[in-house]
């Protein structure tokens, strides 16, 4: 059996899956950021070989994405995150037309043409409001681990409204509600809605068609789900392999490359 | 409306001595600049002026020297130096939120005119349209810190979407009497600073050059639908248009004109192409960001992406997109005035009413996508924007890519933000069946006809 | 003996000191803001009291300040940061006519007069970037703490630029640069002369004069006031014994001390504090913006003859009430 | 059969005031809920917009001022970039939303780049409407720009009889003018209170008054005008040791009504430029004559001054301080909203300028979508500070 990899060098987390040649998922893995972006690539990919209980050299191409795509040193190309979100979308839900993506820094939004195609894209811009880490910054403030960020706010029955949108500021501005004697849950459903208004109307922008697929980190926090569910007034697909999305693109490309027939498309010099 | 016909110019006539527009383009502008700098030692009057809405044809007719203050600013960006007279007009207490331009100029005014390009002469009169709204504003700042007398030219636009204006229809003949009203108030001041009569001759010979002159442009214009695109829009294409605003209605602009028609005859009729491999044709809606341009060039080509045409190319110059916009030597002022009402229509509706316009050039030009280059700082080329690309989304199968920058600010500029977009647009294009052929298209056989 | 307290109750640390009549310090209290503010100036007075060994009767009067001056219960008056850090530049150094406060979330630019009236001021943006977050943010990073940021950083040899603006962004850019090789040290003076930038760049909004003073947290690091000092080509006043970032308080308590001194040279009584007062003489008018109509509009039916209560709007407008 | 109510002037102006506030955060009115003799509503952006030729069409004049700090944006951040000041987003969004799809038509006029673009929008959105740029002239000091102007609004004129199907008469014309003459006199009286007795009516409280005649018939505001100074006349209130100032740079963009109510509790706002649009000719318009052209030639020879008009007899540094002078104002509140191009370059001046003079001001920059003050009342507070403090 032959394989593929995809490492996902995220800006908070780096993630790397492995596939085989029937494009089957064999083994995934997911980092923390370390100081050194070059071994967090390889040790992720390692911890996905070990996963998949397969050896380096079985596996013929990888290909990085991300954030840090540059530094995957032993990758064989690097794809942006953008087509790597909307192929994985596609994989996990054939019927995606949209994708939104919630990562660490930044927000996506890709509109996907029934083909499976990329449509159309936008992006946050130099401004971190409204992204994964704008949650962060919550669960740091509020003492509440990311993965119970979701549950608690879902508790809220009159969320509060936060007016900050910078990511460094909301800390204090959740500390401040706090102070107010505000319950912890309605503000951190505050903090919920800002970021989804934000990226909801990022999502606009492309123009939202059904099916919806939320990728990213993010999409594991339930009570982002649930308000963009509310805002764009349809149901999202999220799989469990939300947070792999761009890894599993990357190792998408990577399986065209080293599979099929279809020589690789390369940018030309001029 | 009748136009006097221009006779033919001599079209495909190989050109003699090589022509090499670039570097000749550079030294029009470095004796440009030169003229600047001693324009106050010759007692030459001066006058400042923008690229849309001017009444140069007049000005020239009085022999004043013209100052562009937008290409002063863009050319602080070109020069690496934008930075720096960006931050001293902050300093002043210029906010960060208005048009780069007016705070490089602002810079400027604090330096003491002191131009990496030169010394920049203080004007005698400011000629300010309501093209831009800024342009107004700008004049103010004049107006206040150097005493330029401001004189603003106020030309009425497209009133509503469908408002299609003709020549000769009542609303442009109300419009045209209105902006000729304000040329011969306009006449009578320069009369007053110069001490000159207003020569209505000179005003026809003027005209008649500009005439020869986008008689050339136009037909430069169309020449690049030929695929492969004998040049890019966005980095030859603004030599171009520098000359075609600063050498207006003089000799030296209708031989460039003429000499890059001919040059651009020959590389279409050898097949050259702008870039080695042109695989995307593109159309490029918005203002340059001058500080990078050449990387921004540099994404594009890198996968093969040349720009075909870029609408700023239409609007930086007025609006003078049309071969019917010939002026009537024999009616000079008139006909002065019908055209600049007419263009000012045409280069305001081309901003505010967008969407057809480029969804004609699409057509035109065979484009392959559309990249729209929005600008935090000029709000007359980008606040509608969106919305145009979000109306041309809905109904053609045009891709487009939006990016933001500046347009001289380098602060603006965030280099793996704008990679990670143009590569994820070229990704999609190539999924969607790959590069343009690199035949000729037909479109080949038709440029340069039509005008 | 007379004791009057100043207290800055800033968004990230609440800063005491109190005055004796003889407008010397007697006791400093500094400790984190944190999540309430008025346990906050509760624990930050009684830190106070202990310090200076005073009795907490003995303290005659409370000025506040800050961005927590209205949740001190205990306080007789208060004034904003801007007005105490102008009276404390005065008083210590009466040259002084540009200060610049840079604390944990927002940097002042404060221009002032002889007499230390406030005559102009700017706050930056609403964004971390240029303030102490942003420094913080990139120490949290390194891994070292707040005080040691300032020694660490005077280690630089050749300050890294980073030129993001966004405080989390840059914050990539240091994981970028450290994965680069780049030592740590360099970045965080890197960090400290982007955010110098910006901070003199204020002070040039504000119409910067000769005779600077630097107040704030800011203080406390070596390193950012050389990096401000570099950038502004001149020295920067700080208040001595390191009551830099105590500025606002001790403006504060010196505001204080001086209507305390005019109540008693008039012979009147101290006034009572804000918790004593009560609601009392506060009539605050409607505030409009709260109020949401309750149902869509109707006119009360007075000589018009129309009735409201048939639900429909009426039309003719109300003639004008006879007087 | 009129009951007898014992007059009471706080009632009346509170009464008065909780209309004007509701009319504030009503909808613009449409089907059953539209005044008497109107057939429809014709929205209008600031700053100045002949509302006379409208009302004399049977067309309610709706200001349409924006969505305020309440509204919840979800489709105008797809369509407009993030630079373009919040009364256009806003504006755009009540759009998309359908809030302002009773209109008839929506008129903009070339005060700056971002207005102009909103026409653009509205004609690929809301082709239905009658949506138009009223080339109001910025050069309004060569000869011949009246007959420019009067042109512009018979064009107007035509266009709205075209829509409503109904001619407009120069009788009917007059009629208006007359309508709104006396509502020019009526906002006259209310600014002198301000000036002369600012204890008696807080800006806030202007502000609403002024506001409300953007939603309903000029006849109407101006019989609730009449009640609530009628009722202001009879306030006892003491003055407080408060700063006087001025405020400008509300021009177009709204500022919430929460940083005026900031401002009112720390100063006396004793004259500003809020609304200016709806008080914009500054004396009767003559009532005799041709209407048309008594309305051009108002705009021309007797109309207020903003940063977004051009008029070389008009300095901004002139009006601004006349401004402080008649009203013996202490200082100046420049305020500019977020990404207003033109209020930001005029702020910069008007700062110069006073600094020259040396006339105390406080420099705020603010959104109609603001929702927090704190930082703001802060800055209010150390200028009324600054401005009274005598050290005690
Ligand atoms: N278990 C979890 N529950 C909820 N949210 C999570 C969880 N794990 C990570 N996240 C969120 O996901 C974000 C990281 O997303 P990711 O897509 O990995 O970003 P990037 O690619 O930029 O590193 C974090 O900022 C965090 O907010
Ligand atoms: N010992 C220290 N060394 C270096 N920096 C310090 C030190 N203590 C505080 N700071 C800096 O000062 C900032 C707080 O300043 P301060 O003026 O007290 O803020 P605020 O008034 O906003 O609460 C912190 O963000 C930190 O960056
Ligand atoms: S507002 Fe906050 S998140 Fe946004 S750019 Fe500034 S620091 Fe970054
Ligand atoms: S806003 Fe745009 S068009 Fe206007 S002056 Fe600035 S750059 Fe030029
Ligand atoms: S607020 Fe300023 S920028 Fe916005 S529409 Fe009004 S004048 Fe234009």
């Amino acid at each position: 059996m032959k394989y593929v990899a995809g490492v996902d060098v995220g800006s908070t987390q780096t993630k790397a899956v492995i596939l085989d040649e029937n494009r089957a998922i064999v083994g995934r893995a997911l980092l923390d950021m370390e100081t050194s972006m070059v071994t967090v690539a390889q040790d992720a990919f390692e911890a996905a070989l070990a996963t998949a209980g397969i050896a380096q050299d079985a596996v013929q191409y990888v290909a990085g994405t991300g954030y840090g795509r540059y530094k995957v040193t032993f990758g064989n190309e690097q794809v942006t995150e953008i087509s790597c979100h909307a192929r994985g979308a596609v994989m996990l839900f054939p019927g995606t037309r949209t994708v939104i993506d919630i990562g660490g820094q930044d927000t996506k939004a890709i509109r996907v043409k029934p083909d499976g195609q990329v449509g159309d894209f936008t992006m946050n811009d130099k401004c971190a409001a409204g992204t994964g880490r704008f949650l962060g910054a919550a669960s740091y403030a509020l003492e509440v681990p990311l993965s119970e960020l979701g549950p608690l706010a879902l508790k809220s029955q009159n969320p509060v409204r936060i007016t900050t949108t910078c990511t460094v500021f909301a800390e204090s501005e959740i500390i401040s509600h706090l102070a107010k004697g505000m319950l912890p849950e309605d503000v951190l459903m505050g903090v919920h809605q800002a970021i989804t208004s934000r990226c909801v109307s990022l999502a606009r922008r492309v123009g939202i068609e059904s099916e919806v697929t939320f990728t990213g980190g993010v999409s594991r926090n339930t009570a982002v789900v649930q308000l963009i569910e509310r805002a764009v007034g349809m149901k999202v697909n999220v799989s469990p392999d939300a947070h792999f999305c761009g890894a599993l693109g990357a190792a998408l490309f990577a399986h065209d490359r080293a599979f099929a027939a279809a020589a690789p498309p390369e940018p030309v010099a001029a | 409306m009748t136009t006097a016909t221009l006779e033919n110019a001599p079209a495909g006539a190989p050109a003699a001595a090589p022509f090499d527009a670039r570097a000749e383009g550079q030294r029009l502008f470095s004796d440009w600049y030169a003229a600047l700098a001693d324009a106050p030692a010759r007692g030459q009057p001066v006058a400042n002026v923008f690229v849309m809405g001017n009444a140069v044809e007049i000005l020239r007719t009085f022999d004043f020297q013209l100052v562009f203050p937008e290409i002063n600013s863009l050319q602080t960006g070109v020069r690496k130096a934008s930075e720096e007279y960006i931050r001293v007009s902050e300093d002043y207490g210029m906010s960060p939120d208005v048009c780069s331009y007016v705070k490089a100029d602002v810079g400027l005014i604090l330096k003491e005119q002191h131009h990496p390009a030169g010394q920049i002469p203080k004007a005698d009169i400011a000629i300010a349209s309501n093209m831009c709204s800024t342009f107004i504003k700008w004049a103010e700042i004049w107006e206040r810190m150097l005493n330029t007398p401001a004189f603003v030219l106020d030309l009425p636009g497209q009133r509503g979407g469908n408002w299609q204006v003709r020549p000769g229809d009542a609303q442009h003949a109300a419009d045209a009497r209105w902006v000729e009203a304000q040329f011969r108030d306009l006449i009578e001041k320069c009369e007053r600073i110069t001490g000159k009569r207003f020569d209505m001759d000179r005003l026809a010979e003027v005209e008649d050059r500009v005439n020869r002159m986008v008689y050339h442009w136009n037909n430069v214009m169309q020449l690049n639908r030929v695929c492969p695109a004998p040049y890019n829009a966005m980095l030859d294409g603004l030599t171009y248009i520098g000359i075609m605003n600063v050498y207006r209605g003089t000799t030296e602009g209708v031989e460039f004109m003429r000499r890059l028609e001919d040059e651009i005859r020959g590389k279409v009729a050898r097949g050259e192409g702008r870039v080695a491999q042109e695989r995307f044709r593109l159309l490029f809606s918005g203002t340059p960001c001058y500080v990078s341009m050449r990387r921004l060039i540099e994404l594009f080509e890198t996968w093969g992406g040349v720009f075909a045409y870029s609408d700023y190319l239409t609007f930086a110059a007025g609006g003078m997109d049309a071969g019917e916009l010939v002026y009537d030597t024999s009616r000079p002022l008139e006909s002065l005035a019908e055209i600049t009402a007419l263009a000012a229509q045409r280069g305001l509706s081309n901003q505010f009413f967008a969407h057809e316009r480029l969804a004609q050039q699409v057509r035109d030009y065979d484009v392959d996508g559309i990249v729209f280059h929005g600008i935090k700082s000029c709000r007359f080329v980008s606040s509608g924007m969106a919305d145009t690309r979000d109306y041309l989304n809905r109904r053609l199968q045009v891709p487009s890519l939006y990016i933001e920058s500046d347009l001289i600010d380098p602060r603006y500029w965030s280099d793996a933000q704008i990679k990670n977009r143009v590569d994820a647009f070229f990704e999609s294009l190539h999924q969607q069946g790959g590069g343009a052929p690199l035949a000729p298209k037909t479109v080949a056989a038709e440029a340069g006809r039509a005008a | 003996m007379l004791y009057v307290a100043g207290i800055d109750i800033g968004s990230t640390y609440t800063k005491a000191i109190l005055l004796n009549e003889r407008r010397e310090v007697v006791g400093t209290a500094v400790r984190r803001t944190g999540f309430k503010l008025a346990q906050a100036s509760e624990a930050a007075f009684a830190e106070l009291l202990e310090n200076a060994g005073v009795d907490r009767a003995a303290v005659s009067y409370v000025a506040t300040t800050g961005y927590g001056r209205y949740t001190v219960p205990f306080r007789h008056a208060q004034v904003t940061e801007l007005t105490a850090h102008a009276q404390a530049a005065v008083h210590l150094f009466p040259d002084t006519r540009t200060i610049l406060d840079v604390g944990g979330q927002d940097i002042k630019a404060i221009r002032i007069d002889a007499e230390g009236r406030v005559k102009a001021f700017r706050l930056n943006d609403k964004c971390a970037a240029g303030t102490g977050a942003f420094l913080e943010k990139t120490a949290r990073y390194l891994g070292i703490t707040t005080d040691e940021i300032g020694p660490y950083a005077m280690r630089s040899t050749s300050p890294k630029q980073i030129s993001s603006v966004c405080a989390v962004f840059a914050e990539s850019e240091v994981i970028n640069h450290l994965s680069n090789g780049i030592p740590a040290e360099d970045i965080m003076m890197g960090a400290m002369v982007a955010l110098g930038g910006r901070a003199i760049q204020l002070m040039r909004r504000v119409g910067i004069e000769p005779g600077y003073m630097l107040t704030g947290g800011m203080t406390r690091n070596v390193a950012m006031v050389s990096a401000l000092e570099t950038h502004l080509g001149a020295k920067l006043n700080v208040a001595p014994n390191g009551l830099g970032q105590l500025n606002g308080a001790y403006g504060a308590a010196f505001l204080g001390l001086r209507r305390v001194e005019k109540l008693l040279a008039d012979g009147q009584p101290i006034p009572p504090t804000a918790a004593q007062q009560g609601d009392a003489g506060k009539a605050t008018p409607r505030r409009w913006s709260a109020i949401v109509p309750k149902k869509p509009s109707v006119e009360p039916c007075r000589d018009t003859g129309e009735c409201p209560v048939t639900g429909k709007t009426i039309k003719v407008p109300a003639a004008q009430a006879a007087a | 059969m009129t009951a007898q109510i014992p007059y009471d002037h706080q009632a009346e102006l509170e009464d008065v005031l909780e209309r004007c506030n509701a009319l504030r955060q009503a909808p613009v009115p449409s089907g059953d809920a539209l005044p008497e003799g109107y057939t429809g509503t014709l929205g209008h952006f600031p700053v100045y917009f002949p509302e006379e030729i409208a009302h004399a069409a049977g067309l309610l004049p709706v200001s349409v001022l924006g969505g305020g700090n309440k509204l919840e944006m979800k489709h105008a951040d797809a369509r407009m970039g993030s630079f373009v000041c919040s009364i256009c987003r806003s504006t755009a969004e009540l759009g998309l939303n359908g809030s302002l799809q009773s209109l008839s038509g929506f008129i903009t006029h070339p005060i700056c780049d971002a207005a102009k673009h909103l026409a653009g929008i509205w004609s690929r959105n809301f082709p239905e409407q009658l949506s138009q740029i009223l080339y109001l002239p910025q050069n309004v000091n060569t000869p011949g720009a009246v007959r420019y102007v009067a042109a512009e609004y018979q064009r107007l004129r035509a266009e709205l009889e075209r829509k409503t199907g109904r001619s407009i008469s120069d009788e009917a014309l007059r009629a208006s003018i007359r309508v709104y003459n006396e509502n020019r006199r009526l906002l006259r009286d209310l600014y002198a209170v301000r000036r002369d007795e600012p204890w008696k009516l807080s800006c806030t409280e202007s502000y609403l008054l002024t506001r409300a005649r953007t939603r309903i018939p000029c006849e109407e505001h101006n019989a609730l005008l009449g009640r609530a100074l009628d009722a202001i006349g009879q306030r006892r209130q003491a003055a407080q040791d408060k700063p006087r100032v001025v405020f400008v740079g509300g021009f177009c963009e709204q500022p919430p009504l929460e940083m005026l109510e900031t401002i009112d509790g720390n100063c006396y706002v004793v004259d500003d430029d809020l609304l200016v649009g709806l008080r914009w000719l500054t004396s009767d318009v003559p009532d005799a004559g041709d209407p048309v052209w008594a309305l051009a030639e108002s705009f021309v020879e007797r109309s207020a001054a903003s940063p977004v008009q051009h008029d070389a007899r008009k300095t901004k540094e002139g009006y601004l301080m006349e401004m402080i002078s008649s009203s013996r104002a202490d200082g100046a509140v420049l305020t500019a909203a977020k990404f207003c191009e033109p209020g930001l370059d005029e702020q910069v001046a008007w700062s110069k300028h006073l600094d020259q003079l040396r006339v105390p001001y406080l420099v705020l920059e603010f959104e109609e979508k603001m929702t927090s003050f704190e930082q703001m009342g802060m800055q209010v507070e150390t200028f009324a500070e600054s401005l009274l403090f005598t050290l005690a």
